[in-house]
């Protein structure tokens, strides 16, 4: 990918592969992008890999068979789909890991802080909780954007003497799998004072589970999907902090950087995102 | 059992020796089902404090439901020695499209039934090809499983259909004589279920398709006709499980559902059932999806770590099924 | 010293004691004759002898020694073989690889040696005279040609102790011939077997010794040159059964058609007119593999054909399943009870009310199991099922009990034309007569009967007309005095002029010349 | 097999008639699946201009080689009559612990056999339960599906493991007479699996036990012995497909594999063997695989949407079965 090319914008074919499209999120970032390219009277084709590595690593071979000049890849996992990027490199096609690093030759990375957005989150509720309390995390599928999440949560937590996080479950970032285990958890720990979810598709089943559990819990997520803000500013509401990502920001950037480095221009490696902290005072001005 | 009876008279008409009510609680299929459930209670409570407040309980039954209601159609379904992978993927779409329906104006009511509708001719599909094109029920329902996913994908684009009118909450919050309204829609699934298993004549063919489709056949029964009715039931017990589902979440979720079918099938054969089909019972699989309700619980309040459920769930799936087994070879 | 012999033998199932005390001893190049009602225990003795079932006490000794037959495997060891009373074949695999399931020779890297199993299969086929393809697998076979590949497997091991549990049920006399003469040689090599027959005059035949079970217990041993039939029937049942066969009535007017099929099986030239009238038994006689059993299933719609115009009553009907025949009142009793007659997972009780459930409603559709049991449990008694009770499993019952549960299915639904194919398969003489005396009541009621049997006395001595399959055909229709044995045989085995449409005619035509 | 010596005799016995090549051909379990590949092979190939090129082909292949070689322990279990649904998390456990022993230091052969061993220990715990407990595979393997899933996870802690050593790419990218590792591989696999089944006795108790257990084992065969041997089998073909994506994706996933039992089973179906055992052709599975993974290449080369790919897919499947049914019902 070092050589310049010298299609023009509307001959060029845009692929992207998602590590899921069932997700407000990704479906954003995946219109947007849709946007972006008929903007520039591109062709665009997407796959997704619903967190299969290796149906990934086979959509961007397809892809690359169907010859496309630019590769967007949001990696389900950043180790994985190292051979996905070497058989794109050695077709002189153009990389940029999106969302999530990618291991390997790639031109460029476009990404949410994900340490931060934990931290971040996590940091605003200690503050909320007064600087004490029980606090449990409701994890996710076990990939590093989401790891690292749950790291930051766990350092801005520990900044506070008196919280104690007690307890941590998997939700599967499904949104009825969270509500059951947030039931469960509020079922084992009744002075439960706050839950931190990986994500807003865990938020929003976990919201149903305290909000019917009548409990006082503060609830603290990361994204920004519009049903969550949307939730976040209803009176009294348990959901206090989202630490919002800019998918569609997120996704042009990725975009503009790949066609340079497509054209030869120059270009950075790499564009980290920073994450906004929405709560209830700013949630009327935010939106994807 | 009574040996000396069966050797009485040789000559005059053979007596009819009726079984004891202890020995018909030992040899019916729910006995071992329960054992390993009871086993499993009484466990959990002791290393929770929690697990039996009634709260918990009511916890318990309610996450149990949705299993708990699918895993209905999937008995029938492998009852006649069939089984139906694609009850999670259609229960999301009955539900999606209940959601979609409300959340484009149309009354709660016909939304629901509608939705009902839906499943139960998904299910008449499945149903279709295996009773008529006779095509094995394990691939016929394996593809229409990916039909259902990707049909409500499409039709919502990837993003779950929020907006629903308040009403429609009842559903999947509301309450019956104090009870919570799943667990009284499941209670109610499962009485029908079991009335139509035990008392009417469709029941009885249920079994006998699974215990010898041929001879069912030979002896006059219209086999297709009754295999098209058992996959419809599965249809219409996933949607009514997305009913619940949706209600509960108050939004169409196009995604929900995934590894239901094994959970399902997990509940139908903990619940004591032959997977090759002809024995089996309704109870035993309310046993079974209550089961996996109350590991799933009770492993959440010890706190145990996800990554160690996984494990500690499969050991005690295993453990209940050795206690109970020989029943099931 | 006797060759084999058992002593004390007792065996109880749950709710069932199967044997009490029983021995039996056997000597070399002898063949002696095990006989019993149904669910005497004869099967549950010879399992016990094959390592099968354990027995509760009792011993077996071969050559004077105590043998503890934990398996199958062990007892073929000791040189025990047994062709057993319900297939043990495989579908799926070949006559060659059933054959020498758990025996194939191998070479060095351990790989089957195909060549060599083909080779001692046909010579085995040779000696025993049967004409069988090696490599087709065995459910192309009909049941007869697995019966023989069954003896077949059970030869192949050289056993001293031969055990035939019912062998000839599914053949026609002259394959028992040839049955008979493999075991007369066997006989002259030294080898001891043991034969389980409901045939009485095959008794008579090959046999040399008899001894006779009653209801789990051992009643006596006879020299069956000492004997007779009914001497030994009354040992069996424990009374008089004088004249199997019910008095010969006036057969009803002929004219009184119930029934008029015309069927053109696929893949035949001929279209076979079959009629039936009011209150007749109208027998299906032929060789195996004639037909008949597929005739009676187009006949109630479950089997393809290319041609089927069926009239009941006058009335043009069509019946797509055995449902539809159902309902028009034509019922099939299949020739294969574990396979097309039982839903073994059930109880008796469920098996016998399973086509006529409707009745039990009240109120619909909900059926009242009280009902439900005492009609069955009547039903049962009917046919005198031997079984602990109604509720009791029927994959646990004797193979001719199993038989008349499926009897007793049709009994009260209220049918106007009954297909029997092979009713009295593997049930015994009192039983037998039974039943014979059951299909004359159910013809005194109207009901008009198709009586398929591979038994010429059953034929000729039941029958109001006779219609002769040869090569899937109707060849022959016979009523009166014309009804007899060897009129029958002459136009089953005449070698007719069809168009052959596959070569395995042509190999069957030559087995009946040669049988002729 | 050797039809020479049997039809040598023709005059002394009356009837050694052979089949015609293409009577044996047609009658064949693989004929049908290979028709339904064929067609769909055209197909894709007259939609797609990029599909025939032989890069792209051979693409195809290396990606259905995963799934390709799972098929062949899932077509041993159910050729008996039972199912495994554990091959997928077997598949990461396996993976992971090699890439783990890398990682740690030790040499990749060491780490292979300790993952491949592994793979058949985990198999064996499955055939232990199912043959000497007597449990139904299908809720056994469900069972340690969970089990493996749960270890893979703890052991890594969630992270991948990555670090390998660069020689461990062979498997996953490299190549044997210019075609690539993992096709030649699946094809070893194909072949001994072929021998085994049709050359030597133990494949004829394969099919044997699916046909009917019960004769099975009173013919005097150790049936425990090789259904225990089967599902071993099963673990360890899982363990190499382990192998082989370790390699390609050179990382330990401790996540990789979800709904792998499925496709797997697909393409034991597809390739025209009965579910409830007994009938069915290795070759055939090789063919049902490689119909999936044309399946999965075409549409995306097509750039179907990602939804509608799954309603395409399961259409297609269902036709395929449809064609060939009748020989699996
Ligand atoms: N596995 C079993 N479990 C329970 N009962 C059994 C079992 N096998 C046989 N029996 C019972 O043992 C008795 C003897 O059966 P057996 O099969 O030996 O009879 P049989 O003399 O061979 O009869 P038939 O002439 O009908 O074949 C019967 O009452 C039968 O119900
Ligand atoms: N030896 C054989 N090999 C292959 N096919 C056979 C053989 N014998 C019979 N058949 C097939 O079986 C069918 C007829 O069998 P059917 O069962 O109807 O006859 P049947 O007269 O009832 O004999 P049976 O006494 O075996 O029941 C025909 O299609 C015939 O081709
Ligand atoms: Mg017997
Ligand atoms: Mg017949």
């Amino acid at each position: 990918a070092d050589k310049a090319h010298d299609k023009p914008d509307d001959e060029l074919v845009i692929g992207m592969s998602f590590q899921e499209l069932n997700n407000v999120y990704f479906v954003t970032m995946q219109r947007a992008l849709q946007e972006a390219a008929n903007d520039m009277g591109a062709s665009l084709v997407f796959t997704d890999a619903r967190h299969d590595i290796s149906k990934q690593i086979n959509d961007v071979e397809d892809m690359l068979q169907r010859g496309i000049d630019i590769l967007l890849l949001n990696p389900t996992d950043s180790v994985g789909i190292q051979s996905a990027v070497l058989s794109a490199h050695d077709a002189g096609v153009p990389v940029v890991a999106v969302d999530a690093q990618a291991e390997g030759p790639i031109d460029g990375f476009v990404g949410s802080k994900n340490f931060d957005a934990g931290y971040k989150a996590c940091h605003y509720m200690g503050e909320q909780l007064d600087g004490k309390g029980k606090v449990a995390i409701l994890d996710g599928i076990p990939v590093v954007p989401i790891l690292q999440r749950v790291e930051g949560c766990e350092k801005a937590l520990g900044e506070f003497d008196g919280i104690e996080v007690v307890d941590k479950q998997n939700g599967h970032q499904e949104r009825s799998t969270a509500m059951n285990v947030t039931e469960n958890m509020l079922q084992a720990h009744p002075d439960l004072a706050g839950i931190f979810s990986v994500n807003d598709v865990g938020s929003l089943g976990a919201l149903v589970a305290i909000q019917s559990s009548g409990n006082d819990v503060k609830l603290a997520s990361v994204d920004g999907n519009p049903e969550a803000v949307k939730a976040m500013q209803q009176p009294n509401s348990p959901l206090i902090a989202i630490a919002a990502q800019h998918p569609a920001t997120m996704v042009t950037q990725a975009l503009e950087l790949a066609v340079k480095k497509y054209r030869g221009e120059d270009s950075p490696k790499e564009i980290p995102i920073d994450v906004t902290l929405v709560t209830a005072d700013n949630a009327g001005d935010f939106h994807w | 059992m009574n040996t000396s009876a069966s050797t009485s008279d040789v000559n005059s008409k053979p007596r009819r020796q009726r079984r004891s009510r202890w020995s018909r609680l030992v040899h019916s299929p729910v006995f071992f089902p329960l054992l390993g459930f009871i086993a499993v209670f009484i466990v959990m409570a002791l290393v929770n404090d929690n697990f039996l407040l009634p709260n918990n309980l009511s916890n318990v039954a309610r996450q149990g439901a949705i299993i708990g209601i699918i895993a209905v159609g999937m008995s029938f379904a492998i009852f006649t020695g069939g089984i139906d992978l694609s009850v999670g993927p259609v229960m999301a779409l009955s539900g999606t499209i209940m959601a979609g329906l409300m959340a484009g104006g149309w009354p709660p009511t016909v939304a629901v039934i509608v939705g009902l509708l839906l499943g139960m001719a998904f299910g008449a599909f499945n149903g279709a090809c295996v009773a008529f094109a006779r095509m094995p029920p394990i691939i016929v329902t394996l593809a229409t499983m990916g039909i259902a996913r990707g049909l409500g994908l499409i039709y919502t684009g990837g993003y779950p259909i929020s907006g629903l009118p308040a009403g429609f909450a009842f559903f999947g919050r509301g309450e019956v004589l104090g009870i919570q309204a799943p667990i009284v829609i499941m209670l109610l699934v499962y009485l029908v279920a079991y009335v139509v298993l035990h008392h009417t004549a469709f029941g009885r063919y249920v079994y006998a398709i699974g215990g010898n489709e041929e001879a069912t056949r030979l002896t006059g029964i219209r086999v297709p006709r009754f295999k098209l009715m058992v996959y419809t039931i599965s249809g219409l017990t996933a949607a009514i499980a997305g009913l619940v589902i949706t209600s509960r979440l108050m939004s169409g979720q196009p995604n929900a559902g995934t590894g239901f079918e094994l959970d399902a099938i997990a509940a139908v054969v903990l619940g004591g059932a032959a997977i090759a089909g002809g024995r089996g019972a309704i109870l035993g699989t309310l046993v079974g999806a209550m089961l996996l309700a109350i590991l799933n619980n009770g492993l959440n309040l010890m706190g145990v770590s996800p990554y160690l459920q996984d494990v500690v769930k499969g050991g005690i799936i295993l453990l209940a099924i050795y206690i109970g087994r020989g029943r099931n070879a | 010293m006797a060759l084999l012999s058992l002593e004390g033998v007792s065996k109880s199932f749950p709710g069932v004691r199967a044997l009490h005390d029983v021995s039996l001893s056997v000597e070399a190049g002898e063949i002696h004759a095990l006989l019993g009602e149904n669910g005497a225990g004869k099967s549950t003795l010879m399992k016990i002898l094959c390592g099968i079932h354990q027995p509760d006490s009792g011993e077996i000794l071969i050559d004077g020694h105590a043998q503890h037959f934990s398996s199958y495997r062990r007892a073929c060891a000791a040189g025990v073989g047994i062709v057993f009373q319900e297939f043990s074949l495989i579908p799926g695999l070949s006559v060659v690889d059933n054959i020498f399931l758990g025996r194939e020779p191998r070479n060095a890297l351990g790989l089957i040696r195909h060549g060599e199993m083909v080779d001692k299969a046909c010579a085995l086929f040779e000696r025993l005279g049967i004409d069988i393809d090696p490599l087709i697998h065995v459910h192309h076979l009909s049941v007869a040609d697995q019966q023989f590949v069954e003896i077949a497997k059970a030869l192949s091991l050289n056993a001293r102790v031969l055990v035939l549990d019912e062998p000839t049920a599914p053949l026609t006399p002259t394959e028992v011939e040839r049955l008979f003469a493999i075991m007369r040689q066997l006989r002259d090599q030294g080898v001891a077997m043991v034969f389980i027959s409901h045939h009485m005059e095959e008794i008579f035949e090959i046999c040399d010794r008899v001894t006779v079970l009653r209801d789990g217990e051992y009643v006596t041993t006879l020299n069956v040159a000492d004997t007779d039939a009914g001497a030994l029937v009354e040992q069996m049942v424990g009374r008089r059964v004088d004249n199997i066969f019910p008095e010969r009535q006036t057969p009803p007017p002929a004219d009184d058609i119930v029934l008029d099929a015309r069927i053109r099986m696929a893949g035949r030239k001929h279209t076979d007119h079959i009629q039936l009238a009011r209150g007749e038994i109208l027998g299906f006689a032929g060789l195996v593999g004639s037909g008949r059993s597929e005739m009676a299933l187009a006949m109630i719609g479950a089997h393809p054909v290319a041609e089927r115009h069926m009239r009941l009553e006058g009335e043009a009907v069509t019946l797509k399943s055995p449902a539809d025949a159902l309902r028009r009142g034509i019922g099939l009793l299949p020739e294969n009870r574990k396979q097309q007659g039982l839903i073994l997972p059930f109880t008796c009780a469920d098996n016998i009310s399973i086509n006529h459930l409707e009745r039990f409603q009240s109120p619909a559709p909900f059926i009242s199991r009280r009902r439900e049991q005492a009609a069955t449990e009547t039903l049962m008694d009917r046919v005198r099922v031997k079984a602990p009770g109604s509720d009791t499993v029927v994959g646990t019952l004797s193979g001719g009990n199993q038989q008349k549960v499926v009897i007793a299915r049709w009994l009260e639904r209220g049918c106007r034309v009954l297909i029997f194919d092979e009713p009295t398969r593997g049930i015994d003489v009192g039983a037998k007569s039974e039943i014979y005396a059951l299909m004359k009541t159910l013809t005194a009621q109207g009901i008009s009967i198709v009586m398929i049997s591979s038994e010429l006395p059953e034929i000729t001595g039941l029958c109001d007309r006779v219609l002769v399959f040869n090569h899937g055909h109707v060849v022959a229709t016979l009523a009166g005095d014309e009804i007899k044995a060897s009129t029958i045989m002459t136009h089953a085995t005449r070698q007719i002029s069809l168009d052959h449409p596959t070569g395995a005619t042509d190999d069957a035509a030559a087995t009946m010349e040669h049988a002729s």
